[in-house]
């Protein structure tokens, strides 16, 4: 579970936060509230079948992407696990997009082949979006490979769970970060329970599973993530570190979900207590905690914080209107997106045959 | 006869093999706490406890390489992937030291380890998540591998598979876990327990004219299919269920083959070199002046698995396909 | 024409395509100051250096997720597998992110990566060494797979793979690392180079009364079948090397059987669901009524790589065994 | 390369060594005279055609087999990696067995079926002699999983080389061993090299390879190998803790290798210096460390020494003859040996059709 930390405000008048307007402070806010609006109206369709598969919510945790994509400049990357909603519309995709994907529309960000776990948005420096528990890090150590290849000054952002981190590719990432200095910063985002599983139970380790990084030589840090100033005020100096001397970090950010693992995960109220989730809600959601400096500092009033939550949800309750409404795939379009050659109708993609029904 | 779903079937295979031998251990992400991801476990925890039923970290590599190491020494793991898609990142303690230390040892070691869960599509959760690795497994002598059918075969199967000295990779199907059949208690049975040995197919349907040669959840769609082709066509179809893909019962198919002279071989892989190809391979092989038709095959269309749900779901083989093959060489 | 061996003409395409894209660099274990274990990457650390050819720690899942996640960016990552077979601890980031990320994303990314080594048996080094994947890569959508048998092939279809904006994994042999064949200098090229494009066979042996359908060092020794089955036999035999295996030149095949009405397939996988499997099905399929036999396969002896040198010889396919198969049908 | 170290001397006096009687002593050092003559006479073969594959020669390391092994009680285990004769000779495989596998002759310990990297001795306690770097490591793990759940008090000693500490599966089983309290000793035999790759080329690290343990909590050792009494007064520590806490231990012995990485590698004298070579074998060549040591306590003449060593070659030269005459395996051999059952010819074994060539 979340630990308390130092007072919040500490962190809002961190350098990286006094530089912040008030508009990209409120800005912050409405973001949270647009992720968590859009689970919320997600997961009223799943529940209404009108998804496949599984839905992980973000819903608790939004102070971490919000905080962390906020720091991002031009050449600045993020990759994530299959709870990956939550970076995707941080990072500026829309909803109407990423609800048609949970739909399994055409209109979908993947055209309805990818789902809930398989959002990307290339363009927006995002790169999904991954199944497999921590196959994401290593990939994430490729786009930082790549950004120092090609020379541009930039870093990628790996996030994973608490439970990821007993994957053996974590570990064969950190050492290759560490050796070739890469500018990638592994975010662990420590919600307490790899599905049904408590942190205590799935992971040996000395203080905190960032400290596995020092194994590695690599600079680690553990932050509470409920405030999203905090979350920006300690990422920044891991950006700054991957930007200046291209090396990694390790950082253990954390925080809580309020749902289950996935929505079919009826057993969430039994591996936890139902006042650890209530204590949370109450004392820590970073949505909460985030209005109530906003307020304090006389940013944002109870109203206006309202009408932005208010907004958001209209946006989602539209965008479940555009999927309800979008077509489905045509079948013909199972051929698209397998092969590049063959979608691009090059003369590599023309000789010899690629697909073998019959 | 009491009906059962496939999953609880499951489940009393492994609890009565919990109880025939104490070196059958459980393992797993969330099979013991949590009652198993797909419940598949339920109960079984609390009945035998932290020594028998172990929940592990989410290290596959890791705890199936511990699985074979512990099966080196006697001990008989029954190891649960959440999903058998998982067996990408363990893939090596799987092929290599499951599945070839015996050879490689002169036969000094055997590992009577079984890794299980469910291997199917149509679930809605993508490509990588969807992997039917029959086909991809079976490929290895050394290995053997297990997709059964209904309930019946499931529960028989399994206690087979724990019972041999053999690596088993044992292949379920999420799309049944729910679905009730027959399952005769052990007290209605003549052995006081139900147990098929592996390699032995079943002919789940008698038919003259066609013969569907097929295994795992494609069965019901063969079935669906012969029943319509009978209803509506006049055609009867006999329908092979393999049971198990490694060791294959050929003869079973020979047999049906030169009976009906056509053959469809239907299955959930992935077209290229899948179990079916290797079914179609030998059958124009051992048949092939029995052959009125070539052998056709029905598998899954060949892209990765997409998501979306009503595509997905004709990605998969179903009974119309199947039936319009038939038609075509009938 | 000059006479180069197949290592060698590996190494020109690598320095040809690292020369003409500044994205090309080349990584794997001991690739660049040592050499390449296998030498074939001699030379090229100390003439490209360090940004472009790049020794990686013993960590196949780490360094090709990285390899994949550059390619991703734009970065044309051509990774050593000191040997293929070591696939097995890498085999996620392979299928699953390589193979899928595409499709998953609806297009929206590509992964131009090249994975290549070594992927055979015959050297001696035991059954987790001898891997020959091409059956298993092939079977995924989403793959390609190359398996040259010269060094003609093997330079022309490397700078093919590398200039491929989709994954292209990548199959030499050790046993023929040293051997020799003419390949023309650039100069002496219309084009200024040599490229094969992926998806095309080629006939290495025209013969009229039997098709040998191969690929890699079987293509060999089919040739030496054919030589010793028209002199001491009088049979013509046509050997279709597939040189890559996704995509598949069917049309070749399908022609040469079309003419021949005879077919034996030819590779070193195992049998079970192997290469052969999938191309004698499709021949029975598309060329039922052209065959006068059924296809025939040969493959490697069914059980693992058996080190004792004298026994691992014959557990590979050898031209004894494809005469004789030859023979039985002609 | 490796450190100097404190006074041999000391480890000969702790407790664990201070028991041996003499002749025990003269055994290590026979032990290790036979590991290194065994393999001098392999080379020999080797060159000489008789043999596949590989050859990866153990001679310089014969300290740490010999230490660890010679510690064994009856539930004491090991495991190794592809470097294997010295592990399999220390543990009492025979020279015979172990030359006529490397010749791939029938009467070699795996028939023929193994190879160089592939020696068992199963009644022995030892379980390989594996080639996929890293992939004993789960394996040891499962073996002190598989002592533990018997109810035995043992251990498994799981060897492995610097470079193989990058794999991701050393990771998962370290996380594994930690968690469930496993009596399994992970070793670091640390060459300096993976192939031609030096320590510092392969890994990223604090101060040492072992200490990555400390991010599982586990206890770590780094030590140096070239005094067999030093290994063993450590060794045993960690065995202590296996024996009577169940826990793991990881512990980093720095060695050293004379040959190539295997004899194919006609590169090592580029990679290394010749004076790096040459200086260890003068001054910490382990079996000359120990020689000298017994030598001064007087339990050995320079005469008695040099005995020893004749003997041992004389055994290794009639092995090379015993597996020269031994027979090649019969090739009906090659499916023997693939599954349990079918070589028990049990029912089980006879349903269904296990090989498929036609
Ligand atoms: C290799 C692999 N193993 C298992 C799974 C199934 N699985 C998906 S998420 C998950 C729990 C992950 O927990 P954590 O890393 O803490 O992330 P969180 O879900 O809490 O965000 C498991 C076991 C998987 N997708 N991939
Ligand atoms: C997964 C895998 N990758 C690569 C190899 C090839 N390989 C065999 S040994 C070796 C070097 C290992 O070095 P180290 O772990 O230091 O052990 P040492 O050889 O020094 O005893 C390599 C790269 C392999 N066998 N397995
Ligand atoms: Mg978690
Ligand atoms: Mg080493």
């Amino acid at each position: 579970m979340a630990k308390t930390v130092a007072p919040k405000t500490k962190h809002a008048d961190a350098p990286i936060n006094a530089v912040l307007s008030p508009e990209q402070k409120i800005e912050l806010y409405r973001k949270m509230c647009r992720i968590r609006r859009f689970e919320q109206i997600a997961l009223k369709h799943y529940n209404g079948g009108k998804m496949g598969g599984f839905l992980h919510l973000y819903i608790g945790q939004e102070s971490v992407a919000v905080g962390c994509v906020s720091l991002m400049g031009e050449n600045d990357h993020v990759i994530t696990a299959y709870r990956d909603h939550g970076h995707g519309l941080a990072v500026g995709m829309g909803m109407n997009e990423c609800m048609a994907e949970l739909f399994g529309k055409k209109t979908g960000c993947s055209k309805g082949k990818g789902g809930s776990m398989h959002y990307f948005a290339p363009d927006k420096n995002y790169w999904g979006g991954h199944g497999i528990v921590a196959g994401q890090i290593p990939l994430g150590t490729g786009i930082a490979f790549g950004l120092k290849y090609k020379g541009l000054k930039g870093c990628c952002m790996a996030f994973m769970g608490d439970g990821a981190v007993n994957q053996g590719s974590v570990h064969e990432a950190l050492n290759l970060a560490a050796l070739f200095e890469l500018p990638v910063i592994v975010i662990i985002e420590n919600n307490g329970y790899s599905m049904g599983t408590s942190q205590k139970r799935s992971s040996a380790y000395a203080s905190c599973l960032a400290e596995r990084a020092a194994g590695y030589g690599i600079a680690w840090e553990q932050l509470n993530g409920e405030d999203v100033f905090e979350v920006r005020a300690r990422v920044k100096i891991a950006m700054d570190r991957a930007h200046n001397e291209c090396k990694p970090t390790v950082l253990e950010i954390a925080t809580y979900r309020y749902y289950g693992h996935s929505v079919a995960d009826a057993n969430h109220k039994k591996y936890r207590t139902k006042e650890e989730i209530e204590t949370y809600e109450r004392e820590h959601d970073p949505i909460s905690v985030l209005s109530g400096i906003l307020i304090k500092e006389k940013i944002l009033t109870e109203a206006a914080a309202a009408k932005i939550d208010q907004e958001a949800l209209k946006e989602a309750e539209d965008a479940g209107v555009f999927a309800e409404k979008s077509p489905f795939p045509d079948p013909s379009e199972l051929f698209d997106d397998v092969y590049w050659e063959v979608d691009n109708k090059t003369e590599s993609g023309g000789t010899g045959r690629h697909f073998f029904n019959d | 006869m009491r009906r059962i779903s496939y999953r609880h079937a499951l489940r009393e295979a492994f609890d009565e093999e919990l109880a025939r031998d104490p070196m059958v251990v459980l393992m797993g992400e969330e099979v013991a706490q949590y009652n198993g991801a797909y419940k598949v476990t339920e109960g079984l925890w609390s009945k035998w406890g932290d020594k028998r039923v172990i929940d592990t970290p989410i290290s596959e590599a890791g705890f199936i390489g511990m699985g074979v190491g512990a099966s080196m020494l006697g001990i008989r793991p029954v190891m649960e992937l959440m999903f058998w898609s998982f067996y990408t990142v363990a893939w090596d303690q799987i092929i290599n030291n499951a599945g070839m230390v015996r050879y490689m040892s002169g036969g000094l070691i055997n590992c009577p380890i079984v890794v299980r869960g469910p291997a199917n599509g149509g679930t809605g959760v993508g490509a990588t998540h969807s992997h039917t690795p029959e086909n991809i497994i079976a490929s290895f002598p050394g290995m053997k591998c297990v997709c059964p059918a209904t309930a019946y075969d499931a529960k028989g199967l399994m206690k087979a598979a724990i019972r041999d000295n053999d690596p088993v990779m044992f292949m379920e199907n999420t799309l049944l876990y729910g679905e009730e059949w027959e399952v005769p208690e052990n007290s209605e049975l003549p052995d006081g327990e139900l147990y098929i040995p592996l390699g032995v197919a079943d002919v789940k349907r008698t038919g003259t004219d066609i013969s569907f040669i097929t295994h795992g959840r494609a069965v019901h769609t063969c079935l669906e299919a012969a029943r319509i082709l009978q209803e509506e066509h006049g055609i009867s179809a006999e329908v092979v269920d393999l049971r198990s893909i490694r060791p294959l019962d050929e003869e079973t198919i020979y047999e049906s083959v030169r009976k009906t002279h056509r053959a469809i071989c239907v299955d959930e892989n992935k077209p290229f070199c899948g179990v079916g190809a290797q079914i179609a391979s030998s059958i124009q092989l051992h048949c092939f002046d029995e052959l009125d038709a070539p052998v056709l095959r029905v598998s899954s269309i060949d892209s990765p698995a997409f998501y979306s749900p009503p595509i997905e779901k004709i990605q998969l083989p179903y009974a119309d396909v199947v039936i319009a093959k038939a038609l075509s060489i009938c």
